[in-house]
């Protein structure tokens, strides 16, 4: 939030007040014990589909000291028109306790297929972005990030 | 302005007289082989000579120095030939790391200079530099060798 | 700082891509943390962030431990006309907050 | 290296600063790209490990970091056995974390931690070697038009048998660098090995006894500002406020800047005045819940721990506690480790340089990688607009490995005056406050013997602090810290080295605010001195001697019974000791060398020790360098029986204690023990040498003072008992 000056809005909500809206698969989640299993996940989110290598450029840096808070940024070529969209980018990691680390879903009306977060990582490991279009194809782009931390702590 | 003498040489400096002298060699004239390693004259980084005497130089104001002869580690050697401790400790491979090993061989230096043939327990009672590598064994073994010299 | 903060164009033409940048605090505890006495922290994350343009949702993420703690999202936008652009985070624990801006195309 | 030479003669002085000058220009001046094969001086690379200068110098690059431990030398003589090369002609270099990243890791893993540096290197960087050799070669071969195998490579001479013609690295390593590396080659037999396994002289002394040798705490760059720092002193507090007018008139001050949430530094012409001015500096902490916490606090959270019913099992066969409940007779002990600093000789410093499209760094690390990691992260910028340069360590002992928090904050300082280079050095106090601490752990040891006197069980609790919870909590397996049991583990590079038939280690995790980090041998610290000091224990209840009562239970461990019978058999083990004298042993597999010692101590007044002697053997598989494998040892025990004699750090109010040596202290030249190493290599592994001997002192020591006074000694350090070291 560096754009002070076109930062104008500030909002508090009464967080907790809202109970109904817990969906019962945030439950069911939460107790999920860790393990990833990256190429299931894959697999359910894609179907039988192929996934192409392309389109995507999944934006890390090479190396991190300890993975506790990594920039990342997901873009993909697309006109992003009503008859050629991006409809979704998940990202998945290879070796976090869990391999889902989002999905971002946007459509035509996004302009322009551009993400950004901040996320975790686990490990010295590949993360990996799909890219869903509304073609019904999928392309992809991985990169390896080094978490340097986990050079001290190998075979310990 | 404080006039210094230094490995030979004269050097003015303009520092707070209260400077200690470790900071005036490091910083103003920019000898840095005295190191600093605690600043309270415990682990002995920052030893010199003061007309020959192994002093703390993190503990000793620059006012206090005026009119003596300073030695530094870059003023050991004489010329191109190195002091016997420094013959020393390159035959007996004495560093490790080597930060403190500037102060342990300024501190050695002048143990030979007051005692040419230390016994170990001359050593012990004078060498109370700190060595967190721990060459100690080797520190012995060439200052013994250094007095043979 | 509050619950969340949103970064909005207050102004935009029409057409123009805007950028949205969210950032909303939470700790996102992963449920794999130890407290000081060696037991689990459970898990308490928001899983979801829902971005609304004059009540059409024009982004959504879902969100895992995997996202850092006070989840930053960036994401852009077509100004098609004014009116409000409006964010709900949910989560863990029947956590929600809201915000909204207003953003003036012409 | 022409080291032994004692007159300072024009190389000297020349290769002398040209090894800091030269790092400085390529930091400073010279891009590295991808796919380049020239060295600085423009050098042709051979391979990425080896630049081969015409005048038949070799470079040899070294990714890990040289910290006194020796492995800058160690590595060399591993690229330079395969090359084939004249020793006396070799050099050595940094590559920096830039050009690895750009060269897609060429170098591999930069860490320098773990005992790791050769072991975990030793094959491709002899395969780099190994490369170049045989590029050279085809290099002469192709110049000769002969076929290549009919040529040989020794002593940087090329060799072509037949004709008995000769040239040398020199000439040839223009052509051999357009060759296209091999895609395999084949490594010497150890048998044959000429360079490694010798106790070669180190190729970094000479400059460390001029004070030529830079450190990063010495470096000086054009325009450079001096600061240093305050972090908040209670661990998670934040910095409230400060009163900055108050020192900005100072001399020589040029700025007053708050670095992150938690610390506020001082930026000034000198360091001295940076510091003084920093002194004066008024500063208002938020200390936050953390400040109500104190050691007794700590200790109160751990002893509970050491009887509490859940704990994560790192270890474990038969049914301990039944054979516990059913002893004939039991013996139980409680111990406590505490907190230590790292008190590397050098404080933290780091150097850096800001602008909006580069950022540059200078530092001493143990992983150069580690810095540029941080150095992204706190600068913003891409990995192609930041470079750090690994500056010579003054002692490295796990502080510089882990956590470049002293990196972050001069980036974040130098972010705050764009285009100056500014060097940011910590005081001692601020070392002994902001350490990354050796974590504290009690624990509670209960052995079962039956009516014959074998042993028959063994549980061993440990309680307290998990390094990995606190660094990496994502990393534990289910809440297990496979670290913790360092030492006393099933299998591996730590392997407990007794069999007992009903056995169960466990660890009560217990995660005080201090924060923990990795120091010189992690966790076989107290670990070896929980389970030796308690083997004497169990072999003295059982009345037999403890080194019989130790080989009765290692049956299945030959390696680690054969460093121990070396060390009683040396030490004359079952024979008289002089007067006064008294003998303990401990053992241990650390970082998968087996390590044992033999300690030789004698007590005065009761409470005044003296160690005269310690036997050490270790076995690391393979030796590289036996002169500097007996230094390791050495020094690791200066390291160890500084911190079992004279060191901890206290937690009052959340914060630490000691401020300095005088309160902080390590061992002096009159403590130090005679020190007789055997090192027997078996071979087939590799295992580690920085820190593998460091936790048999302690135990070895311990056991000795009990045969000594007839007193166990269970909380540490000694001189809270009364007890110095003469």
């Amino acid at each position: 939030m560096q754009r002070g000056s076109r930062r104008r809005f500030l909002a508090a909500a009464g967080g907790l007040a809202a109970a109904v809206a817990l969906p019962s698969t945030a439950a069911a989640q939460a107790t999920r014990t860790p393990f990833n299993d990256m190429p299931d996940v894959i697999r359910r989110l894609v179907g039988s589909a192929q996934i192409n290598p392309g389109k995507v450029k999944l934006g890390l840096p090479p190396l991190v000291e300890n993975g506790h808070l990594v920039p990342l940024t997901v873009s993909v070529e697309s006109p992003m028109t009503e008859a050629a969209h991006v409809k979704a980018i998940h990202v998945l990691t290879e070796k976090n306790p869990l391999p889902e680390v989002a999905s971002f879903h946007l459509g035509a009306r996004a302009g322009r297929a551009s993400v950004a977060a901040r996320i975790r990582l686990a490990d010295t490991q590949t993360v990996v972005a799909i890219a869903e279009l509304s073609d019904g194809s999928f392309w992809s782009d991985s990169t390896h990030v080094i978490v340097t931390l986990a050079a001290c702590l190998e075979e310990l | 302005m404080i006039q210094l003498n230094i490995n030979g040489k004269s050097e003015q400096v303009d520092v707070e007289p209260n400077t200690p002298l470790l900071w005036v060699i490091r910083e103003q004239l920019g000898l840095t082989g005295t190191k600093y390693g605690c600043g309270v004259a415990q682990c002995g980084s920052c030893t010199v000579h003061l007309d020959g005497a192994a002093v703390r130089s993190c503990a000793v104001p620059v006012s206090a120095v005026t009119g003596k002869k300073i030695t530094t580690i870059e003023g050991l050697a004489a010329g191109n030939v190195l002091h016997k401790v420094q013959k020393a400790w390159l035959d007996h491979e004495v560093p490790q790391c080597g930060y403190c090993q500037a102060g342990m061989i300024m501190a050695v230096a002048s143990l030979l200079r007051d005692k040419p043939k230390p016994t170990d327990a001359d050593i012990d009672a004078t060498i109370t530099n700190i060595c967190r590598c721990g060459t100690f064994n080797q520190v012995r073994e060439a200052i013994h060798a250094a007095a043979k010299a | 700082m509050a619950d969340a903060r949103i970064d909005v164009p207050a102004t935009a033409k029409p057409g123009e891509i805007i950028e949205i940048r969210t950032l909303v605090r939470h700790p996102m505890e992963t449920g794999f943390r130890r407290t000081q006495l060696g037991a689990l922290v459970p898990r308490d994350i928001i899983t979801r962030l829902v971005c609304t343009y004059n009540g059409i949702e024009v982004f959504r993420a879902e969100l895992h431990p995997a996202i850092a703690a006070n989840p930053f999202i960036a994401f852009s936008t077509i100004a098609v006309e004014s009116g409000t652009i409006a964010f709900t985070w949910t989560g863990d624990n029947g956590y929600s907050v809201t915000a909204s801006a207003a953003i003036t195309v012409g | 290296m022409n080291s032994d030479n004692p007159n300072l003669s024009r190389r000297f002085f020349i290769i002398g600063s040209a090894a800091v000058g030269s790092g400085l220009a390529l930091g400073l001046n010279i891009p590295f790209g991808p796919g380049i094969v020239r060295a600085a001086d423009g050098s042709p690379e051979v391979t990425a490990w080896v630049v081969i200068r015409p005048d038949d110098t070799v470079v040899i690059r070294i990714a890990r970091s040289e910290m006194g431990q020796g492995t800058l030398t160690g590595l060399a003589q591993m690229v330079a056995e395969e090359l084939e090369c004249d020793w006396s002609k070799v050099t050595t270099e940094y590559p920096t974390p830039g050009q690895s990243v750009a060269r897609k890791r060429v170098w591999g893993n930069f860490s320098t931690g773990g005992s790791r540096g050769i072991r975990d290197s030793h094959d491709y960087v002899r395969r780099g070697g190994a490369a170049a050799r045989t590029m050279l070669i085809q290099a002469a071969a192709e110049a000769w038009r002969v076929p290549a195998a009919e040529c040989s490579a020794a002593n940087s001479v090329i060799t072509h048998q037949p004709s008995g013609r000769t040239t040398t690295f020199g000439k040839v390593a223009e052509a051999a660098s357009r060759i296209t590396p091999p895609k395999d080659v084949a490594l010497k037999d150890p048998k044959d090995w000429k360079i490694i396994g010798k106790p070669v002289r180190r190729l970094d002394t000479l400059d460390k006894l001029t004070g030529k040798q830079v450190y990063c705490a010495d470096l000086k760059l054009p325009g450079m500002l001096n600061a240093t720092i305050k972090e908040c002193p209670v661990f998670g507090g934040k910095v409230k406020s400060f009163d900055a007018a108050k020192v900005a008139g100072m001399k020589g001050v040029k700025k007053v800047v708050q670095v992150g949430d938690t610390a506020v530094a001082v930026v000034a012409d000198t360091w001295w005045q940076a510091k003084t001015a920093l002194d004066a500096l008024p500063i208002v902490w938020d200390e936050g819940e953390n400040a109500k916490v104190s050691s007794a606090s700590i200790a109160e959270i751990l002893k509970a721990g050491l009887d509490a019913p859940q704990a994560f099992i790192g270890n474990q066969n038969g049914d301990a506690k039944a054979a516990i409940a059913g002893a004939a007779k039991k013996v139980e002990a409680v111990y406590a480790y505490p907190y230590l600093n790292h008190a590397t000789m050098e404080p933290m410093n780091a150097t850096a340089r800001y602008t909006a499209d580069r950022c540059e760094v200078w530092c001493p690390t143990q992983n150069g990688e580690a810095a540029f990691a941080v150095t992204l992260a706190a600068s913003g910028l891409p990995a192609d607009k930041c470079e750090v340069y690994k500056i010579h360590l003054g002692g490295g002992f796990g502080r510089r490995g882990a956590f470049h928090d002293y990196v972050t904050q001069a980036v974040r300082i130098a972010k705050q005056m764009p285009g100056i280079p500014v060097k940011l050095l910590w005081t001692r106090e601020e070392d002994m406050a902001q350490g990354r601490y050796h974590p504290v752990t009690q624990c509670k040891l209960v052995g079962a013997f039956d009516a014959g006197n074998n042993l028959t069980g063994l549980h061993m609790r440990i309680s307290g602090q998990s390094i990995l919870a606190a660094v990496r909590p994502q990393a534990l397996q289910n809440g297990r810290d496979p670290a913790q049991f360092q030492g006393v583990a099933p299998s591996g590079e730590f392997e407990f080295g007794y069999g007992v038939p009903n056995l169960l280690i466990d660890h009560a995790m217990r995660n005080p605010h201090v924060p923990p980090g990795f120091w010189r041998g992690v966790n076989i610290n107290q670990n070896a001195i929980y389970i030796e000091c308690f083997m004497d224990e169990l072999a003295q209840a059982a009345g037999q001697d403890p080194l019989e009562f130790r080989r009765k239970l290692m049956g299945k461990h030959p390696k680690h019974l054969a460093v121990l019978n070396a060390v009683a058999e040396k030490a004359g083990w079952g024979k008289p000791a002089p007067q006064g004298v008294f003998r303990g042993l401990a053992q241990m597999k650390a970082f998968n060398s087996f390590v044992a010692a033999c300690a030789e101590i004698s007590v005065s007044g009761g409470n005044k020790v003296t160690v005269h002697r310690i036997v050490c053997a270790t076995d690391p598989g393979y030796a590289v360098n036996r002169a500097q494998i007996e230094r390791q040892i050495g020094g690791s025990f200066v390291y160890g029986l500084s911190a079992l004699f004279e060191q901890e750090c206290t937690v009052k109010n959340g914060r630490i204690e000691q401020q300095n040596f005088n309160d902080y202290s390590s061992m002096r030249i009159a403590q130090m023990p005679k020190v007789e190493a055997i090192i027997m290599p078996s071979g087939g592994f590799w295992g580690g040498v920085g820190e593998p001997t460091i936790c048999v002192a302690a135990p070895a020591v311990l056991n000795a003072y009990f045969a000594a006074t007839g007193k166990r000694i269970r909380s540490f350090p000694l001189k809270n008992h009364g007890i110095t070291m003469v």
